[in-house]
């Protein structure tokens, strides 16, 4: 069903074939919007204090979809179900079809990259380090390694010398990219991210914005992207899911956000970004 | 005649055909002692190399490795081969022994001299003043008091047949441990206790072994137990055997017994002093007087006490850490074996050092170097396994997420990233398990596997401050050098991106 | 002098005191735009890379000065230097005319708020612990500290039940915030913040960008603010001070920014921020 | 007569009102012994309540306690009252003595009955069998060897001068170690050694001690030395004390320090045990067999020994925890100190057991639980000081750095930061230390501190299984109480935010 789009990535990526280690690939006509990953009414409490209430949710294969909310509202929590790293408290997660379960868990993360919130860089290890780990486990020849490590230096235009240094001797917003670098190294087909871009200045942002819509869309990536930036989420969102306190107001596009709001909060979320510049002509 | 000078003639070739004489003994001193003597003296004929294989398990494995020629000699004691060979129900003399051999191919001869056997004991001082030199003279002292070893005291040719056998006076008497009896003698508890009639301590404590004058303990007299084909395939070697006939007499025994086990001299010292100077008794300890701390430190046997003492420390370091690391991770990752786990190291580290080295002497069938190791493995496991699990169990929670989302199966999780983070929890309790093995391998002179502790624990017993300083200072030296050393390996195993930045100074208020 | 600003402050915060603990407060008048920090030509290199070039800046007391620039060009070096926590290669770091030295660091640094950009809360203490701890260090009463905490939970918009969490058990936002409560907590006068808001969703930064601002100028706060916000730091900024690879391109109000452009790099920084959204009617 | 019969009327009013003798006693067994002894005398007259003011000093010391009236009597011989407090050159009787005490207002008397002076001894068969009894006997034997204490070699009065004397033959002579020497004996190295009379160690070799024929060595009598308003102070105590004359023997004595040294009997019951049966030799030791394991477990002395053990385990343990900590932090602030710290602690655990206990009780002045707690103290250092170091070098840079900017002196930054942020390595530190301790709390036997180190010294002293059970197999529970102990103060002590988060479980992979 979903073969164009694994097979198209299996050119960039060998680990694909771990996705569906048993069946041999099968030539069917895509459905288009077939949710990759679906949440089936899924909640969580922490000490009876709602972080997720059941909540369902399907993630479009080779769409980007964004959860936008307030602080707290329960999108990391989400994602972290998505990748088996927080047990809901009901409800189940499934990728591909797949129910999350402890069998099929590590297989399934191999083909999620994770940019997790706070960047969750090893500090035992270099950025390159960092970013290589999982390609250097499996075995990939160094030099494929390198190329592609040159490649998403370039993409997001992190000084080559960063490589070699610890996460303890990077900026924040250096730190934020190698996150981002590490998640796509091998990639997957799935990516998970947590505000990749929030300590990155303007331009370096923008850019960013720029070059990895082209990349999702061009290689037909499923995106679950937090952001806080409605622009943002605007730029990058086929479907924008709206949360508050671990529940969904609305989901859609921006269109639809911004033509139908659910309820008024919607409309003032989206105008909440502040704008006190002037338009400066090019 | 013919037949004999063809033995001859072709006993030589024979000889270099097949060269090897190979002794067997058993696993308590006396055996070794006489082991060492037997292969010396062959070594000595020149005829055959002899080759000793000490320490062997029990008469009946002997028995069998003498039949099939895995050894050829070993010595033995006449009552033992009646008794627990041949079924027989007294001991016969040697010629009728051979008889009773010769099926099996084997013989016994070359009486060295001494009977080791049960025996009773008295204090010398006590016997002289109470004139008793015989058993039979128990019966005029029905006063004196008895303290035997249960074994005596249950056997069915013990206590109660001697008594009989003797008519003795005594009604009641008391169980005494065999190591407890000398000190209990000593102290004027009791006055008469059962011994081996070869046990050293007869000379440390200076017992008169009574006579038996009835013959009423069988004759565990001591012999070579050897193939019959001995003395035709190697007939000088024999030849330089049958000289040791009667050269052993009891008090020599006790004495090489002494030096073995008070003195703490090696066997083949023992029997190379024997050989020397057949009639006197060997020198025990060295009187070690005057001698320069410098000259101590850096004796003879510094460089082979180092590599010891260093091959100790860290054969067992690397046990403990190829031991230590997994359990510490499997404290982590099972919560159930967690109390287990770290409570059995903590146990082990109560087991007394010698009652944990006796276990080990007896479980592992050896003394020396291998029950010292395990002995330092087992109690340099605490630092190391605690260390790694609670290395583990702090990594930040962002981290082992960031880890878990990876996809790396648990070992590569484990391997790739937890342990490198937990690396200076982990490498901090290596360098203290390191270090208290630097101090405790000196344990490893109780039971001849070298070391320092052959200093320092022959210094504490003679009171000898060099000497004991002789030990002391190249152990703490150690520790030192392993200390640094281990800062070195920091560099190595801890990441620059864990380590302490050495930035460009703050101001750190 | 400066005594206008000082006895303002001396009023919420006893701290105070120990700024200038010798000397009597003198009423003088007060200069405006005095620099309460002065960086001297200061630098810094690691290892050969720069991170600060020699730079002069003075931040001037009683307003809010923005530092913004492209990600890794030593916003947060710089900021670390007025702490004291990175020694400068040259140059010195005057703070209310004191040379930064071993002896009043300390002192210096009590009368400092300082947000880190990664929040840097103590996981061994509670979200309310990491927030009073230096009150309680001070022996303030708990009652006070019980007010204040309160009167900040209001302000950053944590719910009360946060603070009794652990950091690990807070979302990215909540930590931030929390980590804005424990800088404002003894209502220091100076604050410096490295990129005080940027985990929070659009609404939260809003309302905060509008109290915080209220709040500086009511309490004549000195304020040293690293953002990547544009509109964040021209909502902010009496005085934006715009760096590129370790050095000042210019600083000066957001007009002479706008309308003086030093370099064309200004100018392109200030258009970067992305506006897709369409202006929403309230 | 009436001055008598004032006497004593007043006596039982005086001892009434000043009802306490002093008795002194120096540091060693027979001086113990013999204070002891004088106590109990005291007591059982029942006129004074006797308080023995044990181990004290030098003679000097107890002279001058005596003049002070700060002790009423003491044990002393009369050798030394002539040659260290009177500076005489020779030993004059008693009646001379007491009339050079006599302006001190001190005198002596009631000889005990033996001698205790430098003696030739050697081993009672050697001796019988060449028929030596006297020292005038060796003319005879030039042949015997000799082993000399280098004191008894260099002084004055000593061997030189004995060899003149007796016009002995022997011209080299060995310089041996007092230690060494009854091992040399024993293991026919030497045949004659120098030895004090009343050694207890004479009993234990079986040696004869020569009879100084010729009166060469100078009479160290053992004597009361009292102050001379004693008798008329306390009438019955003093006439009880005189029945002490020339009750206690020389090889009673012998058997008495014997008890104490050997038996590690304590001082009060070989004083009780001579005052009941003055006749007889004390009984050294029990003999320990046909117990239970349960029973022996759980012997009267179980609670004792707990107690003892805890207190000395965690008694150090906290000395460990206030010094280690802080060195530890040291060692992580200041660089320069690093090597030294960590080093130094690393040395201590190659100081050997024996070695130190042997200096702490010189250092300290004293046996029992002090020595014990300080040896455990410093043995317990290594690991804390190394966790609390790499524990605090731990803290992530973002931390260090957070707390710095708060502007906290370094005091306070420690304690409230970074201590509690290094909980978990400083516990594990802690921990490690707590269960070594447990087991190395064992040794505080060998210098009285008691704990379970009594049963397992013992037990394998005397080869008694179940003793040293008895005395392992709770030590082994109580290192896994404290590791369970320690989980609790973990959950006290390590901030539930450091903790391994017990959130609902996450699919672990
Ligand atoms: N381990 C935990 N224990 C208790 N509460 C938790 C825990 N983890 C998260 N929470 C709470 O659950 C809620 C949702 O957290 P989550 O991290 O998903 O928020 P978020 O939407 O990602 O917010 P942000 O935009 O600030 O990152 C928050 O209120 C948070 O405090
Ligand atoms: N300890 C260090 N060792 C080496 N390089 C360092 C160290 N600390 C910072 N740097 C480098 O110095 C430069 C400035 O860092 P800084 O953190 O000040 O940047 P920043 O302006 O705050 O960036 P961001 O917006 O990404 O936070 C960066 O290139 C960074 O990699
Ligand atoms: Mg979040
Ligand atoms: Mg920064």
């Amino acid at each position: 069903m979903r073969c164009d789009v694994f097979c198209q990535c299996a050119r960039y990526s060998a680990i694909l074939r771990t996705f569906r280690p048993a069946r041999p690939a099968r030539i069917v006509p895509t459905i288009k919007f077939k949710s990759l990953v679906t949440l089936d009414s899924v909640s969580k409490a922490y000490g009876g204090q709602v972080a997720v209430a059941p909540t369902s949710l399907g993630i479009e294969a080779q769409r980007t979809s964004v959860l936008i909310g307030p602080s707290g509202c329960g999108k990391s929590t989400l994602l972290r179900m998505v990748l088996g790293l927080v047990q809901p408290d009901s409800g189940r997660v499934l990728i591909d079809g797949e129910a999350l379960a402890a069998e099929n868990v590590l297989r399934l993360r191999r083909n999620i990259g994770y940019v997790i919130q706070d960047g969750g860089l090893f500090p035992h290890l270099t950025a390159g380090g960092n970013v290589t780990l999982l390609a250097r486990y499996l075995g990939r020849e160094p030099a494929w390694t390198g190329a592609r490590c040159t490649e998403l230096t370039d993409l997001v235009r992190l000084p080559a010398a960063a490589l070699a240094r610890y996460p303890q001797d990077l900026s924040g917003g250096q730190r934020q990219r190698v996150g981002l670098m590490r998640a796509l190294m091998l990639d997957p087909p799935l990516l998970l991210l947590d505000e990749p871009l929030g300590a990155l200045d303007p331009i370096t942002r923008l850019e960013l914005q720029d070059e990895l819509k082209a990349i999702f869309s061009r290689l037909h990536k499923t995106v679950l992207l937090v952001t806080h930036d409605m622009n943002e989420a605007a730029h990058f969102g086929d479907r924008i899911v709206l949360l508050r306190a671990g529940s969904i107001v609305q989901q859609g596009t921006l269109q639809d956000l911004l033509t139908r709001p659910a309820e008024p909060y919607v409309r003032e979320f989206i105008r909440a970004q502040r704008s006190v510049l002037p338009e400066v002509p090019a | 005649m013919m037949l004999r000078l063809a033995a001859l003639l072709l006993a030589p070739t024979l000889a270099l055909a097949q060269g090897t004489i190979n002794v067997g003994s058993k696993r308590f001193t006396e055996s070794y002692v006489l082991g060492e003597i037997v292969v010396r003296t062959v070594e000595a004929a020149g005829e055959a190399r002899a080759v000793h294989r000490q320490g062997l398990g029990n008469t009946a494995i002997l028995f069998a490795a003498l039949k099939s020629g895995a050894i050829h000699v070993y010595p033995e004691y006449t009552g033992t081969i009646a008794f627990e060979l041949l079924s027989l129900k007294r001991v016969p003399g040697i010629d009728e022994l051979n008889r009773e051999l010769a099926p099996h191919g084997l013989a016994v001869g070359v009486p060295l001299g001494f009977n080791n056997t049960y025996a009773l004991a008295m204090t010398g001082e006590r016997a002289a003043a109470l004139g008793i030199r015989r058993i039979s003279d128990l019966a005029r002292h029905p006063e004196l008091r008895l303290g035997l070893s249960q074994e005596f005291i249950n056997r069915r040719d013990g206590w109660q047949a001697l008594r009989q056998a003797y008519r003795l006076p005594f009604n009641g008497v008391r169980g005494l441990d065999h190591g407890l009896a000398y000190e209990a003698l000593a102290g004027g508890q009791v006055d008469i206790i059962d011994v081996y009639s070869t046990d050293a301590k007869i000379v440390r404590y200076r017992l008169r072994v009574l006579e038996d004058d009835r013959g009423f303990f069988p004759a565990y007299e001591a012999v070579l137990f050897y193939r019959r084909d001995l003395p035709q395939q190697f007939p000088q070697s024999w030849h330089a055997l049958r000289r040791l006939e009667h050269r052993v007499p009891a008090e020599r025994m006790v004495a090489m017994n002494a030096a073995a086990e008070l003195g703490a001299m090696p066997f083949p010292k023992i029997a190379a002093d024997f050989l020397a100077t057949p009639g006197i008794a060997p020198a025990v300890v060295d009187a070690r007087t005057g001698r320069s701390m410098l000259g101590a430190l850096f004796g003879d046997d510094f460089w082979r006490l180092t590599g010891e003492h260093l091959m100790l420390v860290f054969v067992s370091l690397v046990l403990s850490i190829v031991a230590g690391v997994p359990l510490g991770v499997l404290a982590q990752r099972a919560p159930p074996a967690r109390h287990l786990i770290l409570g059995g190291v903590g146990v082990l580290q109560t087991i007394p050092t010698l009652a944990l080295l006796a276990f080990l002497i007896a479980a592992l069938d050896r003394i020396g170097t291998a029950p010292a190791i395990v002995a330092l493995f087992l109690y340099a496991l605490l630092p190391i396994v605690r260390n790694t699990y609670s290395g583990l169990a702090d990594i930040a929670p962002p981290l082992r997420e960031s880890a878990q989302a990876l996809g790396l199966p648990a070992g590569a999780r484990l391997r790739l990233i937890e342990l490198p983070l937990a690396a200076r929890p982990i490498l901090a309790g290596v360098k203290t398990s390191a270090v208290i093995n630097v101090g405790t391998a000196t344990i490893a002179a109780f039971i001849g596997a070298g070391g320092y502790g052959e200093r320092i624990v022959a210094g504490l017993a003679v009171n000898d401050h060099v000497l004991l300083l002789a030990g002391a200072v190249p152990a703490a030296a150690m520790a030192i050098a392993v200390q640094w050393g281990f800062e070195v390996l920091d560099r190595l195993l801890i990441s620059p991106g864990l380590r302490e930045a050495a930035r460009s100074g703050r101001h750190s208020g």
